[in-house]
């Protein structure tokens, strides 16, 4: 039954799409009006990366949406696994069985991992990457720590409070900056600061600063994401688990 | 060749949603849904390409400003999307982690405590 | 050009029917990770640069990671 | 001015996420309350700007050279920035209902529902189409959580998920279609694609993303067969979430369905095309929500269901695609969210003191409930169309515009819809305060998904409770009895509907100014029909009491009737797969409405 209805509907779906798809224009056309406008803009406030002014710069305000979408998700995901009413929280007692070898490339990537992470996040308004990427890396990069074996360790290396703390900060200071250039300049989010010279680490305005913060929100967001869920794994017990 | 990248994407967001439909797991059920998510990536860069255009950065390699490129609005809407779709997908997960908590099954055909 | 979009495309397809298909969540991790990978180079086709490395950022590591911890905790009980 | 709106609550919540540990419980009630209640100022002032024109601001400053601009644009009219401050005030109330509701010691709640602000604002203050998905997901992603929060609560968590899926899914499609027309025109701003589209020959592709963009927002309006999900989410979700679900983000849904059309699409898509789906899918979702909410004992559940009835009156009205409608729909959801929000707060303040609101179980049990005695029967009329509740006045008025397009089944359709939700409630009034009708049978009937609350029974209503109801209600009351509410609304439904002026002025800064209406208020046909549909709700609460009786003596006439019910609730199965399933069906069915030329 449930499949019938879907297969119907489905095939409408199909149908609709493709008759839709004999009408845009071909894949790979010259139509692309807000292209143009939007590189035009980019070059205008020295910003190398197109994708980034765009991202900071000219459509701001979705960022900021984006931004929020991300602290909603994991102030949700922290809601929904913290430990019941009814759970405990067991530490892990050690290493656990863990072969030399991988606990010292664990220990070896990290540092690398974190340090291309923090490039990509600065480097964002120049070079393909960006707070998101950069945060990306740099918030999986921590839990390498785990692969080598020391759930304490990671403990110490991400204090959950700090991280915490660096999410809504990222957030915080997004909408901040946003405001200031209200206040600066009358318009919301606009690109205040000087500009520098093209392919600059100190140029673009503000798409630096606003692409830090993005990078300080997604790698803790990152972290406690990926924190919320290793602890959910490993350290709550329910009131059956025996093990 | 001209239609066939709108194809694949449509392809995908029907087929993620046939994976749900289907499913006897809310894990398979979410995965699904990031399958149906992907389509609207697919669908997004191929209207944003053209055929022998740059990528639109200028950095480095030091490109001039005014080279062709492709258009760079899909591609940070596209962004956009794949931080909606990694976050709603763990905001999923958790939920489904806490459903096997309470009910011991992510099976939907066994959850059936919403009826009516 | 147009040999390899087409080709990747495909790809990109065959590897999300084939993360669909697999009703096992242990293996679709793994699948919805190759998935990532076949979408990251399609959108490196694409001219796309910053979307590939958040594609690849994403979908390879952090969603399999998440989905293989949230499986490891509701397989436990089973 | 409206960026403040969507930045100070992000802000607000950043604040407290930094400072929750410090602070007391106290505090940070204090300052989420004060963050919702600075966006009830920007919005009030937003809506008094936008009387003598849309207010335009151009995010980053981007300003139209030539009637194209690479920023985003927010265009407020009146009816955009009156459901923002409608969002606002209702998170207001129902932060300041949680202050003793909701026990939790962390502001993880509290920042939620800033966010959830958030996108509210965003979703509704926004001229750009992009910008829309985005505080879509937004309002989406906050509410997922909000929804599965009780995490103890076994349907809490199931709930959330069947949400999540199916709100998600109905985005990516929307986001389907909003690639398909930035294919087609290049744009992303809802002033600039409306003049790319003025002059479009009509094609299957401006269809097809029209269709898409309508099924993404349509899930979030509730519209069927997209609405499955709405009940699950209602019946778990705490009380003062569900004032915002019922009260504005399903409208909103709706809200942004129809901005989408009129700034967008009016002459891209052949209007008695548009005008027939619409009218169509809101009879199927008045009548199935009507039924449905008779069908159920679970009160929350209840309301849930009267939420997708007047949701399919809203789509009615909204459907006929003129500006009377869009007055009568704008007057009606302000003072269904007032009246229904009431109810739902009260729903909580049940569940605080007895643990349930379940029918049966509380049959007779809630004499001692004080004020509630007073106020539940008042929501229930109110919900039937009482006049002088606005509910009657934005009922009277969308019925006039139904008969003035010469449908003259839509009154007919408003007082039997608002007949039966009001009567479901006050059924459930009169046996839960009253006790009255026969004591239910032992075991009988079903029990499906509850919100359950930690902490003691409630034994007084405290003002923070009494408070937000009691403003609710006065809130709906004051929409029927000011004068110049019914002027107002037809001035705002006429700059809703004006294309031309909206992407004039977003564009150009030029728009011809309207010419203003002053009259309008009750009729004396309005005030009887909402007169007759509050007295037929008693004869349905009456029926519903005491119909075992009657029904014991036609045993036949019950059977006859039960055959088709039982299907239509076998539908609502909580399964995701089912609502997927239903969710491919109504998209396609709409692609067929509207491809189909009409007549």
């Amino acid at each position: 039954m449930r499949t019938v209805v879907f297969l119907a509907g489905a095939a409408g779906v199909v149908v609709l799409a493709v008759v839709a798809a004999l009408h845009i224009p071909g894949f790979g056309s010259t139509f692309h009006p807000y292209r143009t406008a939007a590189v035009e803009a980019s070059v205008k406030h020295v910003a190398a990366n197109v994708v980034s002014s765009v991202n900071f710069d000219q459509r701001g305000l979705d960022t900021l949406g984006e931004e929020s979408i991300l602290l909603a998700s994991i102030l949700g995901a922290a809601i929904l696994l913290r430990p019941a009413k009814d759970e405990t929280e067991k530490r892990p007692l050690s290493a656990g069985r863990v072969l030399e070898s991988t606990r010292m490339l664990g220990y070896l990537m990290m540092p690398i991992t974190l340090v291309i992470g923090l490039d990509v996040i600065a480097h964002g308004h120049v070079t393909p990457g960006g707070g998101f990427q950069g945060g990306v890396v740099v918030g999986t990069g921590i839990h390498l720590l785990y692969v080598a074996g020391s759930y304490p360790a990671l403990e110490k290396a991400r204090p959950l409070r700090a991280v915490e703390w660096g999410e809504a900060i990222g957030a915080g200071a997004f909408a901040s900056l946003g405001v200031a250039a209200l206040v600066a300049s009358g318009a919301f989010l606009s690109n205040v600061i000087g500009t520098g010279s093209f392919g600059q680490l100190l140029s673009a305005g503000t798409v630096p600063l606003l692409n830090g913060a993005v990078g300080i929100e997604v790698a803790s967001g990152t972290a406690v994401l990926l924190g919320a869920f290793l602890k959910q794994a490993i350290m709550v017990k329910g009131p059956d688990d025996s093990r | 060749m001209s239609f066939y990248p709108y194809l694949v994407a449509v392809w995908l967001l029907v087929v993620g949603a046939f994976g749900i439909v289907r499913s006897r797991n809310l894990i398979h059920a979410i995965l699904c849904l990031s399958v149906s998510q992907s389509g609207t990536y697919v669908l997004l860069l191929a209207v944003g390409y053209q055929w022998h255009a740059k990528p639109p950065v200028f950095g480095e390699p030091a490109t001039h400003p005014t080279a062709k490129v492709v258009d760079p609005v899909v591609q940070a809407m596209t962004l956009t999307d794949i931080v909606v779709s990694a976050t709603v997908t763990a905001l999923l997960l958790a939920l489904a982690t806490q459903i096997h908590k309470r009910h011991g099954t992510l099976d939907p055909d066994e959850l059936r405590q919403l009826k009516g | 050009m147009m040999v390899l979009i087409v080709i990747m495309l495909s790809v990109v397809g065959l590897a999300g029917t084939a993360v669909v298909l697999t009703g096992e969540p242990q293996r679709q991790a793994l699948m919805l990770s190759a998935f990532g990978v076949a979408s990251g180079l399609l959108f490196m086709v694409l001219q796309a640069p910053d979307v590939a490395l958040s594609e690849i950022g994403v979908g390879t590591a952090i969603v399999p990671l998440m989905v293989m911890l949230a499986v490891r905790k509701t397989e436990r009980r089973n | 001015m409206a960026p403040l709106a969507v930045a100070v609550p992000i802000m607000v919540a950043a604040l407290i996420i930094m400072v929750d540990r410090r602070l007391p419980r106290l505090a940070i009630d204090l300052l989420a309350t004060a963050g919702a209640l600075a966006d009830v100022v920007f919005t009030a002032l937003i809506l008094h700007q936008s009387a003598s024109g849309r207010v335009i601001t151009w995010s980053a400053g981007w300003k139209p050279v030539h009637g194209l601009s690479v920023g985003i644009v927010l265009v407020d009219d009146p009816i955009g920035a009156g459901i923002a401050l409608l969002a606002a005030a209702l998170v207001v109330l129902a932060l300041v209902f949680s202050w003793h509701y909701i026990e939790s010691e962390e502001g993880h709640y509290h920042c939620l529902m800033l966010l959830f602000l958030a996108g509210m604002e965003g979703f509704a203050l926004t001229g750009d189409i992009f910008d829309m998905f985005v505080f879509f997901e937004l309002m989406g992603a906050a509410a997922y959580a909000l929804t599965g929060m009780k995490i103890e609560d076994p349907t809490s968590v199931q709930g959330g998920m069947n949400f999540g899926i199916i709100n998600s899914l109905g985005a990516y499609i929307a986001l389907m279609g909003v690639g398909l027309l930035y294919a087609k025109t290049g744009q992303l701003g809802l002033p600039q694609l409306g003049r790319a589209l003025a002059h479009q020959p009509r094609s299957e592709l401006l269809v097809a993303a029209f269709v898409m963009l309508m099924a993404g927002f349509l899930v979030k309006g509730a519209m069927a067969p997209f609405h499955f999900w709405l009940a699950d989410a209602h019946a778990v979700a705490p009380s003062p979430v569900c004032v915002l679900f019922s009260g504005v983000m399903v409208p909103l849904g709706v809200y942004g369905a129809f901005r989408v059309y009129w700034a967008a699409f009016p002459t891209a898509i052949a209007r008695p095309d548009v005008s027939r789906a619409f009218l169509a899918l809101g009879v199927v979702t008045a009548v199935v929500g009507a039924v449905m909410c008779l069908e159920q004992r679970n009160f929350k559940r209840l309301l849930a269901y009267s939420t997708i009835a007047h949701v399919g009156l809203f789509i009615v009205a909204l459907g006929l695609l003129t500006s009377e409608g869009v007055a009568g729909a704008a007057i009606y959801i302000v003072s269904h969210a007032g009246v229904k929000a009431a109810l739902f707060l009260m729903a909580g303040v049940l569940l605080a003191r007895y643990g349930t609101v379940d029918e049966a179980e509380l049959h007779g049990r809630c004499g001692d409930a004080g004020l509630l005695r007073w106020l539940m029967p008042v929501g229930g009329l109110a919900l039937a169309c009482l006049p002088p509740f606005g509910t009657a006045l934005g009922k009277e008025i969308s019925e006039d515009a139904g008969s003035a397009a010469g449908y003259l089944w839509v009154p007919a359709l408003f007082v039997a819809v608002s007949a039966c939700t009001g009567g479901a409630v006050l059924r459930v009034a009169g046996r839960m305060l009253f006790g009255l009708g026969p004591p239910p049978e032992e075991g009988a009937g079903q029990t499906s998904g509850d919100e359950e609350r930690e902490g003691e029974p409630l034994r007084r209503i405290p003002a923070t409770m009494a408070v937000p109801i009691l403003t609710l209600l006065g809130g709906a009351l004051a929409v029927g009895i000011l004068p110049g509410v019914h002027a107002a609304a037809e001035n705002a439904a006429r700059i809703f509907v004006d294309s031309g002026g909206y992407r004039n002025q977003a564009l150009f800064g030029t728009a011809a100014r309207l010419p203003a209406v002053h009259e309008g208020g009750w009729s004396l046909s309005g005030v009887l029909l909402g007169l007759l549909s509050a007295g037929l709700a008693l004869g349905v609460a009456a029926v519903g009491i005491w119909s075992r009786p009657i029904t014991h003596h036609f045993p036949r006439l019950l059977d006859w009737g039960r055959r088709p019910l039982s299907v239509l609730r076998e539908l609502h199965s909580g399964h995701v797969g089912d609502y997927v399933a239903w969710l491919m069906l109504g998209l396609a069915a709409l692609g067929g409405l509207l491809s189909l030329p009409a007549r």
